[in-house]
């Protein structure tokens, strides 16, 4: 039996997003959130790259994922510029210490 | 096979990135992860961003990660949960089958077409809006790092300075 | 002119709350001076508009689209309305010279005050059913910032929502009644409706007619919505004479009588309307006996006579609901007026505390006793005229007769209460320490023209009835000149059984001691009457239920992100599998 | 000028002026801590764009032909929607401006703040001339990215920051979702413009699954239920302004997004609208609910949002189903009453809050308490809230009535059953609000003042200026709710073309 490639790609893309969400929903440590972002995103953007290539447009898929790239290194600075801050302010990276707001 | 081989390897690394008790390890990890997706990129025939990804995805990302440890420290947090996880684990696979069910048989039906015109075309001409865009993020970026980090001389909040003391 | 007489009438008003309000409160006697000739001007106004009622020439702002265009148009029952509003809104501005000299706040009072008498105007007046909505809710609003106007007082904030809240509830009825009109005529016209009220499929119509009952009922404190009146007694006096009970409270009857001929045809809601005004005068009467707040048992009347003309109009008399609503009207604030006066002087609304008043306040008691005949419904008060139309029509059209004669035994336990609310207040003697005065000049100027007109406005009944015969066509309503209306009442049966009710009901008063074996038979009655028959009960409840599902949702809100992931998930595998079934509107 | 310059500009203006604002600003400071050059520059671009704008504008509302602008192979259209949504934040945008002066001026970001708060409002007109599937994505990533800092502007307090992180975290979450629907997209219909996906998407499971994702991750930013979690936190720790701003027009750029994106997928199912609706009811319940027990002023208002955007739901809903251009013209009006009555809400509530808390250098929350009596001490920043919360309250004569009104008259008109029930639902949720609102207004007007509005500073002049405008509006709109017919018709139709043309 024989996987094909498309298949593959789509596994591999819902896999590294369930395990970002999974991480999301289990980990308590900002630095980790910001890395299970991370992961969340290079499934989407092999996405967009298997989406170009199913449809003959490679060059066109690229050129989507550079901006995504962009983007997504750009929220992980100000994740990390933000998980900085929480450090400096209230000195834990711990989500349960972020539970001030709630109600 | 191959493909399968990388997909099996980029989410042991990932599941890796996950777990690791330390933040440096995570961190590398991740970094496993971009690089082989910037394999599959490549072998998905993506040449340029995978080169892209795997400086930085691969690079930038995880120096700036070290970085970020470095200024926050290593914090042992204890085992608590967060949420049941049994509940997580319904969650996850309720999504993901779910979301496998309905993709799967359109993805494979899609068929490979003509390729029409070059990177450089594309993603400085079709694409010049997005490109022109991603000036703004990094704007926002480099204002968002200035506005959060910069030196606190100005004064402290009465709050802030019961916290601190 | 009717244009610009409508615009004055509707405008001044409103122009004066504005003035009040800019005033500012540092200047209270530029206060006074505003509101009182705003108020007195927006009466003229109307009294000049009355004689148009005969022509009901249209006046229209077009706006168009969803909205319709906006449209006023004056018949014998919108200007009839205007008058008492505006008028009655002068004398109690006049009265609150006096009443609320020296309080604080006074721009918002007025501001308030004349923001009503203003949109009451439009809501009589219009003829376009969103624009009636919309004066619904503004009479809503200001009744229940007035209410509340001793903000500081929880008490007073407690009755203004709940009034608030309680006839917002029932106005649905009447945004569902707009709705269904503009959805099968495309237009907000009430007129065409009236006139013609096959335009709307039948079970339209029927949602219509039972949405305006559940309206009126609300606005008119009738059953099964009457709890919030007593409450908002919180209000300054002169507004529950003004509002809360000579013109708001009449905006459900005014509903109910302006589109008798479209809903009369729908089956059992005649029938329904009959029922509503039946218990609601019936229960209000009983509790108006068992309460002790002086405002409060006049709250309590004003649902029980409100009862009445709900009932009339059900019966298929709307001249004699439009008749009692304005005898009631006049006696009633007047009634009001007085209890403010005695309440301003006394300091305190309990009854039990008073006695013995008369000597110190001949001018009050005087005028006091005149509204209490009429509302007891003796001979030749206004009351009385207006009360005996009602239950004749009760008679007619083939009305159930045991209807009729709740309404007879309601007209003797109003008897009894009156009775009872005077003595206390006025007669005996004092059971405590008062320092009583009488009334102010102010005070007096408002109460005098009410007294007069409590004496003397059956008088008008012919020319009355004339315009409402001429200006509203589809009512069908006779017109007959003023003596013979009169002899009608006078030789008609029920008169006379009424009247022996009236006095057993006094008699029953004067020998209150001798039935004590009955009094004890009705205490646990009693019990129940000062409850509210348990409404209240269920007002506390559903208040409850919501809150206490209010507070424990909020713990859902955990604070923490994992949970807000996992809620994010969950929606996602909810949503998917709603595209699953493929779930669409049928 | 050619409207099609004037449209270009119009996009582009506020994102190119943003650098300029922060780098003249940041000198213009340095040389002179007490000169705000970054406000009035700000000022002046949107007031320059809101002219570009209106020729851009006029020339559609009367040509009834939309704009359509070809920048390589990505296009901006000025539709309805389009026009609309920009019309609404650069209104908002300019008055939301000239109040943040004060608040802002003792941080040292106001740079930062005013060159973010520009880009934002620019990318959020972007966002809705966007006609490109992959281009929304980024307009909208940008909106966020502007978005992030300016919730967590207060960098040193606990509450913001953790506020920024969810908000950061769960947006980044949603981003992520759409990118995973645009490549689905992408696969099957091997294009990323909007009409040819119209023209080309068919039904099957991979486009139900993209659409399903586009419900989700635009959904984060528009503040459906359950997905609302992020809001009550960020509009609450925001700086006033933004708050204003993230609830007046940033989750309606959201919904704008769904809409965009389902309408491109419009043949795929018939369930679009059914969920359209069912978030309706569920926002409105919850929201509500949520509002009712709340005792901090700007977390109340933040959570009456999620019932609002439920009323606005139910009308671009009901217009999409069933093709009823009363309800979704109802639906667009309410986004612009909305924006009116809740920004003036955040910023009458700012007012109080600088003037009570942040001018003496503290930064608690504003709480129920705070308002009592406040109108002796404050009368406009009083009339301008009890304005605000009545006609969200849906009160006559003020805008929150007329155009609840609309939505419900469109409702009624589909003759649909369930969509009839759910009209009906919505004015319960109308009464039952008012059980939170009234006595907002209520304590102002308390005679006894609160101890800490007796100590209270004065409000400045420019504060008060978007309060007596907003008000007016609130007013004016509320007695005359056809002026902004020409504004809500276009977008209606153009939101029909979407779901049906």
């Amino acid at each position: 039996m024989t996987i094909s490639i498309p298949t593959t790609v789509i596994i591999m893309v819902l896999g590294l997003i369930g395990i970002g969400i999974y991480a999301l929903l289990t980990t308590r440590h900002l630095i980790k959130v910001i890395v299970a972002l991370q992961l969340l995103v290079k499934g989407a953007m092999l996405a967009l790259v298997l989406a170009g290539r199913l449809t003959g447009q490679e060059e066109l898929g690229q050129s989507l994922a550079i901006t995504v790239i962009i983007a997504d290194t750009i929220v992980a600075v100000i994740g990390m510029a933000l998980a900085v801050q929480v450090r400096r302010v209230i000195g834990t990276l711990d989500l349960r210490s972020l539970t001030s707001l709630r109600r | 096979m191959f493909h399968v081989l990388i997909a099996a390897a980029a989410l042991v690394c990932a599941i890796q990135a996950v777990r690791a008790a330390r933040l440096l390890l995570s961190a590398l990890w991740l970094a496993g992860a971009s690089a082989l997706v910037a394999l599959e990129m490549y072998l998905l025939g993506a040449p340029e961003i995978a080169v892209i990804e795997l400086s930085v995805g691969a690079g930038l990302v995880t120096v700036l990660f070290v970085f970020a440890i470095n200024l926050t420290g290593e914090e042992n947090l204890d085992a608590r949960r967060t949420i049941p996880r049994p509940l997580s684990w319904v969650l996850l696979f309720g999504a993901s089958a779910l979301l496998l069910i309905f993709i799967l048989p359109g993805i494979n039906q899609s068929e490979t077409g003509q390729v029409y015109a070059t990177f450089r075309e594309i993603f400085w001409e079709d694409r010049q809006l997005d490109t022109l865009l991603q000036i703004l993020m990094i704007l926002a970026g480099v204002l968002g790092v200035l506005g959060l980090l910069s030196d606190q001389k100005t004064d402290l909040s009465p709050t802030q300075k019961d916290r601190r003391a | 002119m009717a244009e610009q007489l409508i615009l004055l009438t509707v405008g001044l008003p409103w122009l004066g709350a504005l003035l009040c309000w800019a005033a500012g409160d540092r200047h209270p006697r530029l206060q006074h001076t505003l509101a009182v000739s705003f108020s007195v001007a927006a009466g003229i106004a109307a009294l000049l508009l009355i004689p148009f009622g005969y022509e009901r020439p249209l006046v229209t702002l077009p706006i168009g689209g969803a909205f319709g265009d906006f449209t006023f148009s004056p018949d014998g029952l919108g200007v009839f309305l205007a008058a008492v509003a505006t008028v009655i809104g002068s004398l109690a501005v006049i009265f609150s010279v006096d009443y609320m000299r020296g309080e604080a706040q006074l721009g918002r009072y007025y501001a308030f005050v004349l923001f009503f008498i203003g949109a009451m105007v439009g809501l009589v007046l219009t003829t376009n059913l969103l624009l009636m909505f919309v004066f619904w809710e503004i009479t809503a609003l200001t009744s229940y910032a007035l209410i509340s106007f001793h903000n500081d007082d929880p008490k007073a904030v407690a009755g203004g929502i709940k009034a608030l809240i309680i006839t917002q509830f029932g106005g649905l009825g009447l945004l569902i009644g707009a709705l269904v009109l503009f959805a099968h005529t495309g237009s907000y016209d009430i007129l065409a409706v009236i006139a013609n009220p096959g335009l709307l499929p039948s079970g339209a119509l029927a949602w219509m007619a039972f949405g305006c009952l559940a309206a009126a009922a609300a606005k008119s404190a009738q059953f099964p919505f009457q709890t919030w009146l007593p409450d908002a007694m919180e209000a300054p006096t002169p507004i529950s004479a003004l509002i809360h009970a000579a013109t708001m409270v009449n905006a459900g009857v005014y509903l109910l009588a302006r589109f008798f001929p479209a809903f009369e045809g729908v089956p059992g809601w005649r029938e329904a309307v009959m029922a509503v005004g039946m218990l609601s005068a019936l229960l209000a009467a009983v509790m108006a006996i068992v309460a002790t707040d002086l405002k409060r048992v006049l709250a309590y009347s004003t649902v029980s006579q409100l009862g009445y003309m709900v009932y009339a109009v059900g019966a298929g008399g709307v001249f004699a609901a439009q008749f009692h609503l304005l005898s009631h009207s006049v006696f009633k604030a007047l009634l009001f007026l007085g209890a403010g006066a005695v309440i301003h002087s006394v300091g305190t609304r309990d009854m039990r505390q008073m006695g013995g008043l008369g000597k110190k306040m001949p001018f009050v008691r005087l005028v006091f006793v005149i509204g209490a005949l009429a509302l007891a419904g003796l001979p030749v008060l206004n009351g009385f005229w207006s009360k005996e139309l009602i239950l004749e029509v009760g008679l007619e059209h083939g009305n159930p007769l045991w209807m009729l004669i709740v309404m007879l035994v309601v007209s003797g336990l109003t008897a009894f209460y009156t009775f009872r609310m005077v003595w206390l207040v006025f007669y005996g003697q004092p059971r405590t320490e008062l320092h009583a005065h009488d009334a102010g000049l102010a005070m007096k100027v408002a109460l005098a023209p009410l007294a007069l007109g409590t004496l003397s406005t059956w008088l008008l009944a012919g020319s009355f009835s004339r315009l409402l015969s001429e200006s509203l066509p589809a009512h069908r309503i006779a017109a007959f000149p003023t003596g013979e209306i009169l002899r009608e009442v006078l030789t008609a049966p029920v008169t006379l059984i009424a009247l022996l009710v009236i006095g057993l009901g006094l008699a029953a008063w004067w020998q209150r001691d001798r039935l004590t074996g009955l009094s004890q038979a009705l205490a646990s009655l009693g019990k129940a009457a000062a409850n509210s028959f348990g409404f209240e009960a269920v007002n506390r409840a559903v208040v409850a239920v919501t809150q206490d599902s209010a507070e424990k949702l909020r713990s859902t809100q955990t604070g923490m992100l994992s949970w807000n992931v996992a809620y994010l998930v969950a929606a996602l595998i909810v949503v998917l599998a709603i595209l699953a079934l493929g779930v669409g509107l049928p | 000028m050619n409207p099609n310059d004037a449209f270009i500009l119009a996009v582009g203006l506020p994102v190119i002026a943003s650098p300029v604002i922060y780098l003249i600003g940041r000198i213009a400071t340095r040389k002179n801590p007490k000169v705000d050059l970054a406000r009035w520059l700000a000022l002046l671009t949107l007031l320059a764009d809101g002219y570009f704008l209106f020729i851009a504008g006029m020339e559609f509302i009367q040509s009834r032909h939309e704009l359509l602008i070809a920048i390589g192979a990505i296009s901006l259209r000025l539709d309805g929607i389009a026009l609309l949504l920009a019309a609404v934040v650069l209104a908002l945008g300019t008055l939301v401006t000239l109040f943040s002066g004060p608040a802002v001026a003792r941080d040292n970001g106001r740079e930062t703040y005013f060159a973010l708060l520009t880009a934002m409002i620019g990318t959020i007109i972007g966002l809705g001339a966007a006609d490109d599937l992959f281009n929304l994505w980024v307009w909208f990533e940008a909106m966020a990215l502007c978005s992030y800092v300016l919730v967590a502007f207060y960098r040193n307090e606990a509450a913001a920051l953790e506020a920024g992180v969810k908000y950061l975290v769960q947006s980044a979450l949603g981003t992520v979702l759409v990118l995973l629907a645009i490549g689905l997209v992408f696969a099957n219909t091997g294009s990323l413009d909007l009409d040819e996906i119209r023209l080309a998407a068919q039904p099957s499971g991979l486009m139900l699954a993209a659409g399903a994702l586009f419900i989700i991750g635009f959904g984060v930013k528009a503040a459906l239920v359950p997905l609302h979690t992020w809001l009550p936190d960020a509009h609450s720790q925001a700086p006033s302004g933004i708050s204003a701003m993230l609830s007046g027009v940033v989750i309606e750029a959201g919904l704008v997004a769904i809409l965009r994106a389902l309408g491109a997928l419009h043949l795929v199912t018939v369930s679009w609208g059914a969920l359209l609706l069912g978030f309706s009811a569920v926002n409105m319940l919850v929201g509500n609910l949520m509002a009712l027990r709340q005792t901090q002023v700007k977390r109340l208002l933040a959570y009456s949002s999620l019932s609002h955007m439920g009323y606005i739901l139910l009308g671009v809903g009901a217009g999409a189903v069933m093709g009823s251009e009363y309800s979704a013209a109802g639906g667009f009006f309410h986004i612009l009453t909305h924006a009116m009555m809740k920004g003036l809400a955040f910023l009458a509530a700012g007012a109080l809050l600088y003037s009570l808390h942040q001018a003496v250098g503290n930064h608690d929350p504003l709480v129920l308490d705070d308002l009592n009596g406040a109108s002796r001490k404050y009368p406009l920043a009083a009339f301008a809230f009890s304005v605000a919360v009545l006609g969200l309250g849906g009160l006559p004569p003020l805008a929150g009535f007329m155009s609840k009104w609309q939505i419900f008259v469109g409702g009624f008109q589909t003759g649909n059953a369930w969509i009839m029930a759910l009209v009906v639902f919505a004015a319960l949720n109308s009464v039952l609000s008012l059980g939170y609102y009234a006595p907002l207004v209520n304590r102002l007007y308390r005679r006894q003042p609160a101890g800490i509005v007796e100590q209270g500073r004065p409000i400045p002049v420019l504060m008060s200026v978007p309060m007596v405008v907003l008000s007016l509006g609130v007013v004016v709109l509320g007695v005359w709710p056809s002026l902004a017919d020409w504004l809500t018709g276009p977008a209606a139709q153009s939101l029909l073309m979407l779901f049906g043309g």
